[in-house]
């Protein structure tokens, strides 16, 4: 730094590093389920439906109907929880005394309690399995998320109004970290950092998996890519997840939660189908879905053993963060600080 | 003006005092001890009313902001967390004052204490009542803006002598901005003094309670400014740059822990308390309230007044986000300064067109309120929009919504769907 | 949907333009010549019918005798998906020239496969380290890291430990 | 003037003055003696209000300590070569002998000359402190407005013109960093 001024930016990452890929070979494939919620412990749900869709794609398995529906539900309720602290921690980096985190903190508190209700486990949820998911959500989920669903979109509209037409918040993230559409694209960026730079690029709408071919909802675009539009990006889809949950409630079938599997021997929890230990086809696998931070995927190598051959996960975050230092250099640190906060990484995901 | 002015009318602790001077004189002290011993019972009663208030503001900021947070606060220590305070000041007491090695030692020793003293020093000249004012300077308000400013070298000591990068930068941050919103400090008062003629705080209070009429009705835009200078002064909510969080740790006091920061922490209430003070005596009538003072004792009305305006702080502090430090300067130069200068120069008029032709005050002053409001708020929007506020680049937008996949909707990559 | 273009289809439009580019071209990628892979990449990233302008991801594969380096890509505009892969046979020292002038995306992920797998991105402005610190001996992501020669696992539990051999799932002469 | 209050104050104030002053010159850290003269200043304002010269004594805390003392301290920070510690100089002997003359000189000068007391000329009354004191604000404004406008006007037009050459200087300096608003 000179004086304010920002001359270099370095990024020293690596502390949160537990080498997830190398104990994952060690591990069975449904062994390796939990690593998955604590790479973006701020979307469980979203790591797990990752995974549990690139094995399925390696080992061809069809999901039955409830269980799309199933997953849809749990990555927009994450997306949603995950954008809660997102758009919170950027107002709180711009300088509010924590006023509107606390306030979206409240209403995460919800989701935790919806999530909860489903499969037992508020921040590493663990409920997806290969073929399926883990449990049916008991009678009383849907008529709490409809409660839920009642009274969020206008408390998410107030807060629109409250911070993205806050004065100072305008004047503090307005032109910073400009990157231009053709800049995301050549930094790979991908989520609310690719859209707030003007691509209309998002994977539910590219790549339709779980119920998102059947559910009706907008991407949401930022027009000149600076953090202020990030963050207008991250309060618009939102809105758009609380649409599309609205449409599954009403969507969602009936029947079974769990795809039947040939070799099956040992029955996991309920309507037990699945054998204990899985082993795919010799081949390799990439599936990817639209995690809150952006495109999440698992590259998949199988040798026909019981664990995977080599296990990659795509992290957003890690990639979002290509450009930091142009985006920081020249700024000054106050506005570094604002960068950084409109990044939204999730350190988990960056070290893995 | 007190109905009766014996020693146990205590709407105005200044007859007690008064009393208790002369007593003093007929025991055949010699000249200077009644001032002496008045001195000293003063200052101990301020001092105490400050330190117990400070406690009672430490809950009640940390209540209300709570509050504000949809949660409780603190309601541990003692009943209904009230004893926070408390356990605050004990906490800092027992915490061992770190002292950095490389650090300059004498300087980091002296810096507490040099910004602790002005804090103190500026109550001597606010009048709390009637009788009630340490020292009734006839230089009152200037002796407020003289003392703001002496804290800017103990802010520089600090930050310079705890030898760390983001203190310094604090420090200097906290200087700047000192400086430029001082003139802002002065001006303000300016086109206060000049309606009222003196700058003796207590001329100031009977000036307004003589008219009826409270300052802020006449010279809005002033209240604004001072407002906003003293915000700067204090380095509240939303002009904290030089102790902001998320940047600088924690400014220019990073390095201090024990009771040196317990001196901080108190310093900087008791310049709000300080700053609350002035504004009400300037602005907001003092402890005078249209002749209900004859009753109710003056320093209660002027305690209330002064926690509603520090309630005002709070309320900016749990709400505003934290403005860059440029762009605070650029506000202080290229906005406020000159609000200030044309609100002098209509002040000015007035008054002189007021002392020449001698209108009596009853007429001429709602005349000269109604002129000062809609100037204040026509000068306010057209100064904005010529800064560029009213533009659409500093408007709130939302993020369009679109089901085109794949199209580019940059503002630098021409239309959309390329 | 995006389509998934498949090995054959890409190796196919590589043919034309580079000859003896592509070694192999399975249904899920085309496998790529080592030195040619800057031109093949550029080629893939500008043609207007391909336009593989995002690169998903870059992750290195340790098969034992070679090392493969897998890249995905997309297109936005056409919504294709494809993936090619280059491998170099060296144990030692595998190096395979970098693509961040191609796309600037890669150029932590190269970082991340210099640091876990130890293969050498020539070309690339700033290969460090990026999860492990400088002084980490070895490549923790390779098959036979658990008992290379005199090396602990990252930290030794206790100074001046001898370097025992770990038993573990990647031995490879086990 | 005579009664105890104001000469003890006095005294105080004047050791406190000439001690600090001492001090700056005495002192190793640049910067400490920096603080020492801010000390003196603040004692220099002290003796004018034991004149009852209140105007003047609080607009000397205001300007010398206030804001010429940021001054100092900004021109000490901002000067690298400034090794932050009174140098050590071969002149030492010859400037403590050069001080003590002028030291006795202005001594001199200070006890011979018959200073003329209040109250014996026209031209300078005695201020009546006896019953309350009316300020010394209202006589300074109105001699700088009616019997000293001239110079007011002059120093008013020369200020102006030294800030518009600070301005200058610095626009030409930083013309690259001024990000547009």
């Amino acid at each position: 730094m000179d004086g304010e001024k920002v001359i270099d930016a370095e990024m020293i990452i690596g502390y949160l590093h537990r080498s997830m890929e190398k104990l994952a070979e060690e591990r069975t494939y449904t062994q390796n389920i939990p690593f998955t919620d604590r790479t973006d412990y701020l979307a469980a749900m979203t790591g797990n439906l990752a995974y549990v869709m690139a094995v399925e794609k390696l080992m061809e398995i069809d999901v039955p109907e409830r269980a799309h529906w199933l997953r849809t539900i749990m990555a927009e309720l994450q997306r949603f929880a995950s954008h809660c602290m997102a758009a919170g921690t950027f107002a709180n980096d711009c300088g509010t005394w924590q006023t509107p985190v606390m306030h979206m903190i409240r209403d995460r508190e919800k989701i935790l309690d919806l999530f909860e209700m489903a499969c037992g486990a508020r921040l590493t949820t663990n409920y997806m399995r290969i073929g399926g998911v883990s449990r049916d959500i008991p009678p009383e989920f849907l008529p709490a998320m409809a409660t839920l669903l009642k009274e969020l979109p206008d408390r998410v509209s107030e807060y629109e109004d409250l911070l993205l037409d806050n004065e100072i918040i305008i004047a503090r993230s307005r032109g910073i970290a400009v990157l231009t559409a053709e800049e995301a694209i050549a930094y790979s960026l991908s989520g609310p950092m690719l859209r707030g730079s003007g691509v209309a690029w998002d994977l539910r709408k590219a790549d339709p998996y779980a119920a998102y071919d059947k559910v009706e909802f907008d991407i949401a675009v930022g027009t000149n890519g600076d953090a202020y539009d990030r963050f207008a990006v991250r309060m618009a889809e939102m809105l758009q997840s609380l649409r599309i949950l609205e449409q599954c409630a009403d969507m969602i079938t009936e029947g079974p939660i769990h795809a039947r599997m040939s070799t099956s021997t040992v029955q996991p929890v309920g309507d037990p189908v699945a054998p204990l230990v899985i082993r795919p086809p010799e081949g390799e696998a990439y599936a990817r879905i639209e995690s809150p931070r952006g495109e999440l995927g698992f590259y998949i190598v199988s040798d026909g053993g019981p664990a995977p051959y080599r296990f990659h996960i795509r992290a957003p975050s890690f990639i979002n963060l290509t450009p930091l230092k142009k985006m920081t250099v020249g700024a000054t640190i106050a506005d570094a600080v604002v960068v950084l906060g409109s990044v939204d990484i999730v350190v988990g995901e960056v070290d893995r | 003006m007190p109905i009766l002015a014996e020693w146990y009318d205590f709407r105005d602790l200044g007859n007690a005092m008064g009393a208790l001077q002369d007593q003093i004189l007929d025991w055949g002290a010699p000249d200077w001890v009644p001032y002496v011993v008045s001195g000293i019972i003063a200052v101990v009663g301020i001092l105490l009313w400050l330190l117990v208030s400070q406690i009672i503001f430490i809950w009640i900021e940390r209540r209300v902001i709570g509050l504000m947070h949809n949660r409780i606060g603190p309601n541990r220590v003692g009943p209904m967390g009230l004893l926070q305070g408390v356990a605050d000041a004990i906490k800092l007491l027992l915490k061992e004052a770190v002292t950095a090695r490389a650090t300059d030692k004498i300087l980091f020793w002296a810096a507490p204490i040099a910004i602790f003293i002005p804090a103190m020093v500026v109550f001597a000249v606010i009048p709390f009542g009637e009788g009630m004012v340490l020292s009734d300077l006839n230089v009152g308000v200037l002796f407020f803006v003289a003392i703001g400013s002496i804290n800017t070298i103990a802010v520089f000591a600090a930050g310079w002598s705890s030898n760390n990068k983001f203190a310094l930068i604090g420090a200097m941050r906290q200087i700047a901005m000192l400086i430029s919103y001082e003139l802002v400090q002065v001006f303000a008062i300016l086109g206060v003094v000049i309606m009222v003629g003196s700058m003796r705080m207590q001329d100031l209070v009977g000036w307004q309670a003589d008219n009826d009429v409270w300052m802020f009705a006449i010279q809005p835009l002033a209240l604004v400014a001072f407002i906003i200078a003293g915000l700067v002064e204090v380095n509240r909510s939303p002009a904290d740059t030089s102790e902001a969080e998320s940047e600088l740790i924690a400014g220019f006091h990073t390095e201090y822990s024990g009771i040196k920061f317990g001196f901080f922490y108190a310093a900087e209430y008791f310049a709000t308390f300080a700053l609350c003070g002035v504004i009400v005596t300037l602005f907001l009538g003092g402890w005078t309230l249209w002749g209900v003072e004859e009753w109710v004792p003056g320093f209660l009305i002027f305690l209330t007044k002064l926690y509603a305006v520090f309630f005002i702080f709070i309320w900016a502090r749990g709400t505003l986000p934290r403005l860059r430090i440029d762009q605070l300067m650029t506000f202080s130069w290229k906005f406020l300064l000159e609000l200030m200068f044309v609100n002098i120069l209509v002040v000015g008029l007035e008054t002189l067109i007021w002392r020449e032709q001698g209108y009596d005050a009853a007429t001429v002053l709602p005349i000269f309120g109604v002129i000062n409001w809609v100037l204040a708020i026509g000068l306010v929007f057209l100064w904005a929009r010529m800064l560029g506020h009213g533009t659409p680049r500093t408007a709130g937008k939302r993020a369009t919504l679109t089901q085109e996949l794949g199209a580019i909707y940059y503002e630098g990559a021409g239309s959309p769907g390329a | 949907m995006t389509k998934f273009l498949d090995g054959q289809e890409i190796a196919h439009q590589i043919e034309q333009k580079f000859p003896q580019a592509v070694v192999d071209a399975q249904p899920e990628f085309a496998m790529i010549e080592a030195d040619k892979l800057i031109d093949v990449c550029t080629f893939l990233r500008d043609d207007d019918d391909l336009d593989f302008t995002f690169l998903n991801s870059l992750t290195a594969v340790d098969r034992l005798d070679t090392f493969e380096i897998v890249y995905h890509m997309t297109s936005m505009r056409l919504n294709h998906l494809g993936s090619i892969k280059t491998s170099t046979s060296e144990r030692e020292k595998p190096v395979v020239p970098s693509v961040t002038f191609v796309w600037p995306g890669a150029h932590l992920q190269e970082r991340e496969a210099y640091d876990l797998m130890g293969i050498v991105f020539d070309g690339h402005p700033d290969l460090r380290r990026i999860f492990l610190w400088e002084g980490f001996a070895g490549w923790p992501l390779r098959k036979d890291y658990l008992n290379m020669p005199g090396h602990m696992a990252g930290l030794e539990r206790f100074p001046g430990e001898p370097g025992k051999k770990l038993e573990g799932r990647g031995n490879v002469d086990a | 003037m005579e009664d105890t209050g104001t000469v003890v104050a006095f005294w105080t104030l004047a050791i406190m003055t000439i001690g600090s002053a001492l001090m700056v010159a005495i002192v190793r850290n640049l910067i400490h003696a920096v603080v020492f003269l801010v000390l003196s200043f603040m004692g220099v304002a002290g003796l004018y209000i034991t004149l009852s010269a209140d105007f003047v004594g609080v607009a000397q805390i205001l300007i010398y300590s206030g804001a010429i003392s940021i001054l100092v301290i900004f021109a000490i920070v901002l000067t690298p070569q400034a090794g932050r510690d009174n140098a050590e100089t071969s002149m030492r002997l010859p400037a403590a002998i050069l001080a003590v003359l002028v030291a006795t000189m202005l001594g001199y000068a200070a006890v011979e000359t018959a200073w003329i007391k209040c109250g014996e000329t026209a031209r300078l009354p005695c201020f009546p402190d006896a019953e309350g004191f009316d300020g010394t604000a209202q006589a300074i404004g109105n001699a700088l407005l009616d019997k000293y406008i001239l110079p007011f006007e002059i120093a008013a037009a020369l200020m102006l013109v030294a800030m518009l050459g600070a301005i200058i200087i610095v626009r030409a300096e930083g013309t690259e960093g001024t990000a547009e608003e």
